[in-house]
């Protein structure tokens, strides 16, 4: 599964995105592997309720299934416009 | 509808006259244009992060939505990413209808939506370092108008 | 704050653009171009009457509420008087602010005030003959928004 | 007093301003000198709440009094923007 990061969600785990393989069930379940690796993700998943997160380039939320999505992708709430 | 999400300048009058060229049927035209804003003269530059697939992705979903609900001849979103000066045009929507109720209603829609829902990220850099701009509960909350 | 009334075309683009030229400290513009409208093909001239003097006083003093009630850094309205054909720009406002509400809303008041405040009166010429167009209760209401 | 009109107030009536000299209290007296004069002003006057009156270039209404004004004008709604 691809993972990306973006703003400062990839400045504290300090990568764009990596290649993560997983049993995770939902996206909450990514998370808690992912914050059990290392300190700087456990800095950036500190608080899952300033993120968002994207399943194959749709917003979904960390309640989600990941059965058969490629990509997931965490950031900050987005400032566009 | 014209979606274009690029690191280049654009020139919002051109885009405008180029935009509402060639029309029969409507009589409004709306647009806006985001320019970066310098508070208090300290803003060196301006980083826009996106997320390159899902941000035209996303956009033309909106884009798509404000043409259900209103009657709109055409829309156009165009929206930067990369190194902005202070002044520099971020970006802009325009909207074409026969009445400009919908043409303002549907440029005011889709400014709300690109706020929080298109995956941009601003960062400021001044003399001081640089900063992520925080969402405001405010744009959020902006949604709930639609 | 710039009013014009004139019998000339003007070119929106360009003037949007050069609103927008050279500002600090704003985040937003938006313009509204108003366009001959042809609903069904058989309109060969929109004639507009206007009240040299009242008009200019009318549209400066619209406009001086709008800056009364929001932010703005500045505001310009545009309105063309005579013969116009279809398709072409009647007129437009533009409103610079740093907050996209404040720009967004002044451009809407502005609109709903010019359309039922500002004394022009549109004539539509068809193959058929001459007809006043008449004004629309909706236009006055619209101004019970504000 | 210079009166002028707009729109279908003047193709009625058939000219764009006049000179009118008057001893009129309010706009509405106004009006009803006029109408009293030829069958073209009763025609543009039939129905006052379909018109505008704008003294010295400022919108006011038929019962307004015409003291120290120097110019009456008449049209229909506006139809700008």
């Amino acid at each position: 599964m691809n993972v990306v990061y973006f703003a400062w969600v990839r400045e504290r785990i300090g990568l764009p995105q990596e290649v993560v393989e997983t049993e995770a069930v939902t996206v909450n379940d990514l998370v808690a592997e992912l914050v059990a690796r290392e300190e700087r993700y456990a800095a950036a998943f500190a608080d899952t309720t300033a993120l968002r997160v994207a399943l194959d380039q749709e917003l979904s939320d960390f309640d989600a299934l990941l059965a058969g999505v490629k990509e997931v992708a965490f950031f900050p709430p987005m400032t566009g416009g | 509808m014209q979606v274009r999400v690029q690191a280049e300048a654009f020139d919002a009058g051109a885009e405008l006259n180029s935009f509402a060229a060639g029309r029969t049927g409507i009589g409004a035209v709306v647009s806006f244009t985001g320019v970066v804003r310098d508070t208090d003269g300290g803003l060196q530059e301006m980083l826009i992060e996106h997320y390159p697939g899902m941000t035209e992705k996303a956009i033309t979903k909106i884009a798509k939505e404000a043409a259900t609900r209103w009657a709109l001849a055409d829309v156009l979103v165009i929206h930067r990413h990369g190194s902005l000066k202070p002044g520099a045009p971020i970006m802009m929507v325009a909207t074409a209808a026969a009445h400009r109720a919908a043409a303002f209603e549907a440029a005011d829609f889709l400014m709300d939506y690109l706020k929080s829902r298109a995956p941009f990220w601003k960062k400021e850099v001044t003399a001081d370092g640089e900063a992520w701009v925080a969402a405001k509960d405010a744009d959020e909350d902006a949604l709930d108008r639609w």
